[in-house]
């Protein structure tokens, strides 16, 4: 359609036209609304709107005291609760210098990798819901309750687990969590084969995401992507290995990556990374120390002048707290680095040119949380 | 690479930038007119490949406007943070998101959030904030009829 | 040529292969929870909502209205009001503990660092109201009885579960 | 007493028979009164259709259920079970919310392509049972284009699903209502060579004499490809399972149905499971055997073989994700009908030599 | 007899159609209002008007319909009476109308009709 068309025949072009996808949109995984320009189902633009949840989350920070701060970062991204606290927790730690306990650093590293587990299976059964499979979701959610019950053995909640303290944990490990861990390991394994054959080596579902969305290395780093989304255009990244927090230089681990840096990828590389955590969670469970479980602090906090920034590997990519004390009870600045944020960024270029049906595949696939956008 | 080897080569071609170390992290500051330069001297030559995030911190008490740039390596493992200092009054510097794409919607957040201008922004308009807000939030001196003061408690 | 009908072949093989997992499952238990009927239990931990019981040794509740629960909320939904004698010297007392629902996060850290345990959170969940307004409760006037077990346990409830 | 034990066994295994025996019984009394023999077919005409109607109604709202405890099964939930037993009464209950509830009809739709939707869609469904063998003589009009008949009514169902598309006046609906208008035509077609296949070995188009030319199995076995692509282009034409691309809910809303409530919502619901039934029904007749079997009445054999064909359907939909829509498109063209247009030769070979 | 069986089947579709949507409008509530009135799409106001020229791509599909089910459509009564004509005369007639069929959607399928972009 590239040549001008005489003006008589210009009423027969087909139309371009604009369509609001979200914010009530089955497949936008929140609030999220992104206004595409169509020609018939292809995309010629792509125009995310954002901040229908906007808290003002940094503003908020600005105003607690700082361990007043740790329930409120479980609301940014309420699927990684866990991995929210403990970026900012081991930042406030790094500012105090607390050396935190084995044991309560091992627990850390259990809990961050169930919660990553968790975080994939649901995005594994969203994603099946986007691709147009309802049933994985159900199977998949078995497994996510387990997690889940895990979770509310330990800290008492479910989704916003509020899990680490400043130093530690408050109180120590339940055995019951142990033989449900145990259990649980016995046979996830054996279960993400089974989604894995009943989704992801669908000829359908490969159908679909093989070859779309793809984004370049240069590209994707350019656009700051991280985490799984990054890793499928084949670069090694993991701030579990790239800059060592926590107990996680003790562990031995992959780093699973795609080749091609198209949708597909990205999910395989969920899948194994669910193998790799479920590796990271044996070792942890074998090499559980005994000790305390709470560092010794002040128990009013209040970190030296001063600013960090301290970064975990969350589900969805780097997640970021650059802290800035003052000398007071609570903190001058937080701007949080969510991982989110960086990736929808990048969607432009990945869906130009593709249909409606791989925007959703696309958008799945990056595993966006909206409220961690939003903040 | 350690902050000290970082530090030197970056002295060799921009002589005379103030630096620190916090946490085995070089923080350096730079003037506003160096930093696009110096960013696109770290992307190429030290491999700085990775914008973390870019945000700003206001600071009433000195009257500046702090623009903070954190980058990482995925080559050499190394991070840096490099802060420029505007006026508060009118704040102003040349975007960076041809360099990081990233700092695109970065430098979006931060001017609606802190008032900075970004001249020869691609795409300036507000990003989380509702079309008809007035007002940069996340300054210090921000007040909106909203808000409720937090109760003083003994 | 060879490469369409290979692809057909193989494609058709994994479409039966989910088929398959999907027929199995067919045959296997449901897993629903009935819920008005029956209910799931919650852990130890669980935190429901804030209470405040009513010891029985005591007869009364255990608050001394120090106030260290209400710097300790993030959300600033806690408000303790000091019970007075006569004379208007303050007793150790509240006379009344009002606690906001509607804004509680449920982060246990008013639980956590009351000295005289004598908050708790509860196994109640099911906490949806049709009135905003009762969402609001003052705990002192509620005398929440704490189901389930005898005495005082929730002081030392971590401490009786079983360590690793 | 043994002529009526002959006639309720009769009506059961060779209901032709039985309706003969009605049918002359009524004419003679009708002659008694002096009336016209018109107005009596007239009104036994009706009551086929009324019939047909009740059947309708009543077996969608159980192949609603059908569809919800499979599904339910199949996913390790329970499915309804709150209202009758097994929560057979659901889909009742849930019709007559849909009959109390208000019927939105958004300001900038187009009125008339607006009500056409659902009555085109519904109608076309409708009319296919006039040639739907349930049994034995159990059949209101055994046309002799009968296979014809059928294609040209559900052929109509595009129309209402254009209009219902078009007249919403709603992005989504209109991305569905193209997307359901190319798919049901480009699977039409495969269709159509499956079915001049079952025809080209029968030798009619008359559905019982399709039957009756079958084998005691069924042309299942003589032709198992064309059954498959008989499932497959019957899936996608009542726009179901992984073909659900018109109604697709994580892309489209709802497709053409999205700005549709209350009863018009209510008809397109029926007509897709109508139309699901109707696909069964089909399988059955085509490559089943239709009513033909031992012992059981005709009408259960049917029913029993539709339920099977409908039950592969619910399988293959609970268990595959959406196919994209222009991969749809290139299956339909350059793998269905191909395969399609090689089985009706190859058949039609097989038939000359053999 | 049997098409006014059809014609039956066709008054009373309608009858069932019109009285039920009949019925939902006496026994349903009347109230509307403004945004329920209003088109669907996603919570916000549509940007434009749905009634556009849509892409050409769904055309073609229904012009390649037309081809085939026509043809599809002589075919059938070849079929009624195959097995009749002895001979192998329509068993050639009818591949060589085949052929031009397929002749067709080769033809289609090169020209790059059935790709979507």
């Amino acid at each position: 359609m590239a040549e001008k068309l005489p003006a008589s025949l210009e009423k027969l072009n087909t139309e371009e036209y604009l369509l609001n996808m979200g914010p009530q949109h089955p497949s936008t995984h929140g609030v999220l609304r992104i206004i595409l320009k169509l020609d018939g189902e292809v995309i010629k633009d792509v125009v995310p709107v954002m901040g229908y949840i906007h808290r003002g989350m940094e503003k908020m920070f600005e105003n607690r005291k700082y361990d007043q701060i740790i329930p409120f970062t479980d609301r940014t991204d309420y699927l990684s609760a866990v991995n929210n606290n403990f970026a900012y927790v081991i930042g406030v730690e790094k500012l105090l210098g607390v050396v935190v306990p084995e044991r309560a650093e091992y627990l850390r590293v259990i809990l961050a990798e169930l919660n990553r587990i968790m975080s994939h299976l649901l995005w594994l059964s969203a994603y099946g819901m986007d691709v147009g499979a309802f049933t994985p979701l159900l199977y998949i959610f078995r497994e996510r309750e387990e997690i889940i019950a895990m979770f509310e053995l330990i800290t008492g909640n479910r989704l916003t687990h509020n899990a680490f303290r400043l130093g530690g944990f408050k109180y120590d490990v339940p055995k019951t969590f142990f033989e449900k861990l145990e259990k649980f390991i016995s046979h996830f394994a054996d279960n993400l084969d089974e989604y894995e054959t009943l989704l992801i080596n669908n000829v359908i579902f490969k159908s679909r995401t093989v070859g779309v969305g793809v984004i370049t290395k240069a590209l994707a780093l350019s656009y700051g992507v991280s985490g799984p989304s990054l890793r499928g255009s084949d670069i090694k990244m993991d701030v579990r290995r790239d800059t060592p927090y926590s107990a996680y230089s003790k562990f031995v681990f992959e780093i699973p990556t795609g080749k091609n840096g198209d949708t597909w990828d990205r999910c395989e590389v969920r899948m194994n990374e669910m193998r790799q955590s479920l590796s990271i969670l044996q070792q942890a469970m074998q090499g559980f120390p005994q000790g305390d479980i709470m560092a010794k602090i002040p128990k009013i906090i209040k970190p030296p002048a001063g600013e960090v920034y301290t970064a975990v590997e969350g589900p969805r990519g780097e997640v970021g707290f650059y802290i800035i004390s003052d000398g007071t009870e609570k903190p001058y600045r937080v701007k949080m680095r969510v991982p989110s944020f960086s990736n929808l960024s990048a969607l432009k270029d990945m869906t130009v040119g593709f249909k409606i049906a791989d925007v959703v595949a696309i958008m799945g696939s990056l595993d966006l949380v909206i409220p961690e956008i939003d903040r | 690479m350690t902050p000290v080897e970082i530090l030197e080569k970056i002295k060799t071609k921009f002589p005379g930038v103030a630096s620190t170390e916090a946490f085995g992290i070089l923080n350096m500051e730079t003037e506003q007119n160096k930093l696009r330069p110096l960013l696109v001297f770290l992307r190429d030559e030290l491999n700085f490949d990775f914008m973390n995030f870019m945000t700003g911190v206001d600071r009433p008490t000195e009257n500046i406007i702090e623009v903070v740039y954190q980058l990482f390596s995925f080559t050499t493992k190394a991070s840096i943070v490099i802060r420029v200092k505007l006026d508060r009054t009118k704040p102003e510097i040349e975007t960076v998101s041809d360099i990081y794409r990233t700092a695109e919607w970065h430098e979006r957040e931060a001017a609606e959030m802190f008032g900075i201008v970004f001249l020869n922004h691609p795409d300036p308009r507000i990003l989380l904030l509702p079309e008809n807000f007035k007002g940069q939030p996340l300054k210090k001196d921000f007040r909106h009829p909203n808000m409720t003061p937090l109760p003083e408690v003994k | 040529m060879l490469k369409y009908i290979k692809d057909i072949i193989t494609g058709a093989i994994t479409l039966l292969e989910g088929m398959a997992i999907t027929f199995k499952y067919m045959f296997q238990k449901p897993i629903t929870l009935q819920y008005p009927e029956q209910k799931a239990q919650m852990t130890t931990r669980f935190r429901g909502r804030l209470v405040m019981p009513v010891d029985e040794e005591k007869g009364d509740n255990r608050c001394t209205a120090c106030n260290i629960c209400v710097k300790a909320c993030p959300n600033y939904s806690i408000a303790v009001e000091r019970l007075t004698d006569e004379t208007g010297k303050p007793k150790p007392k509240a006379a009344s503990f009002t606690y906001n629902m509607g804004t509680c996060m449920f982060c246990n850290l008013c639980v956590e660092v009351c000295p005289f345990s004598a908050i708790v959170m509860s196994e109640e969940y099911e906490l949806a109201v049709y009135d905003r307004k009762s969402l609001i409760k003052d705990l002192v006037a509620e005398k929440y009885k704490l189901k389930g077990r005898k005495g005082k346990w929730w002081i030392s409830k971590f401490k009786d579960e079983e360590q690793v | 007493m043994t002529a009526f034990m002959q006639f309720l066994k009769d009506l059961l295994y060779d209901s032709g028979k039985a309706f003969g025996l009605i049918y002359d019984g009524g004419h003679k009394i009708w002659a008694g009164f002096n009336l016209p023999p018109l107005t009596l077919d007239i009104i036994f005409l009706l009551i086929a259709a009324a019939c047909a109607a009740a059947f309708i109604a009543i077996n969608a709202l159980f192949i609603i259920w059908f569809e919800r405890k499979i599904s339910a099964r199949m996913q390790l939930r329970r499915g309804p079970n709150r209202v009758g037993i097994f929560g057979i009464f659901q889909t009742v209950a849930d019709t007559i919310k849909l009959l109390i509830k208000e019927d939105i009809t958004p300001k900038a739709v187009d009125k008339l392509a607006f009500f056409l939707g659902p009555l085109l869609v519904m109608t076309s469904t409708f009319m296919v049972f006039l040639v739907m063998p349930f049994g034995k003589g159990l059949i209101a009009a055994d046309l002799n284009i009968g296979v014809i008949y059928i294609l040209a009514v559900t052929g109509l169902t595009v129309l209402g699903l254009l209009c219902a598309g078009w007249g919403s006046n709603n992005k989504y609906s209109l991305i569905g209502g193209m997307r359901s208008a190319a798919q049901i035509v480009s699977y039409e077609i495969p269709n159509v060579l499956v079915m001049l296949t079952i025809v080209l070995l029968s030798g009619s188009m008359k559905l019982g004499d399709i039957i009756a030319a079958q084998p005691t199995v069924g042309y299942v076995w003589m032709q198992p490809v064309a059954f498959i692509i008989f499932l497959i282009a019957s899936n996608a034409e009542i726009n179901r399972g992984p073909f659900d691309l018109p109604e697709a809910e994580s892309e489209l809303v709802s497709g053409f149905i999205t700005e549709y409530s209350g009863m018009k919502f209510a008809f397109f619901f029926l007509a897709e499971y109508t139309n699901l039934f109707i696909a069964g029904a089909l399988g059955a007749v085509l490559f089943l055997g239709g009513w033909t079997g031992p012992v059981l009445p005709p009408f259960m054999w049917f029913m029993i073989k539709s339920y099977f064909v409908v039950f592969l359907l619910m399988w293959i939909r609970w268990t595959f994700p959406r196919i994209r829509v222009d991969h749809l498109m290139e299956f339909a063209w350059k793998v269905l009908i191909p395969i399609a247009l090689l089985n009706l030769v190859v058949t039609a070979f097989v038939i000359k030599f053999h | 007899m049997e098409y006014g069986m059809l014609l039956a089947f066709l008054v009373f579709a309608l009858i069932f159609v019109v009285g039920g949507v009949a019925a939902n409008w006496l026994l349903m509530p009347h109230k509307p209002n403004a945004t329920k009135n209003s088109t669907y799409e996603c919570g916000v106001e549509p940007i434009s008007d749905a009634n556009i020229r849509y892409n050409i791509r769904f055309y073609v599909y229904a012009l390649m319909y037309v081809v085939f089910a026509v043809e599809a459509v002589f075919l059938f009564p070849w079929a009624v009476v195959f097995k009749e004509i002895p001979g192998l005369m329509p068993l050639f007639e009818a591949v060589l109308f085949i052929l031009i069929l397929v002749l067709a959607l080769a033809y289609a399928w090169k020209k790059g009709a059935l790709k979507w972009d």
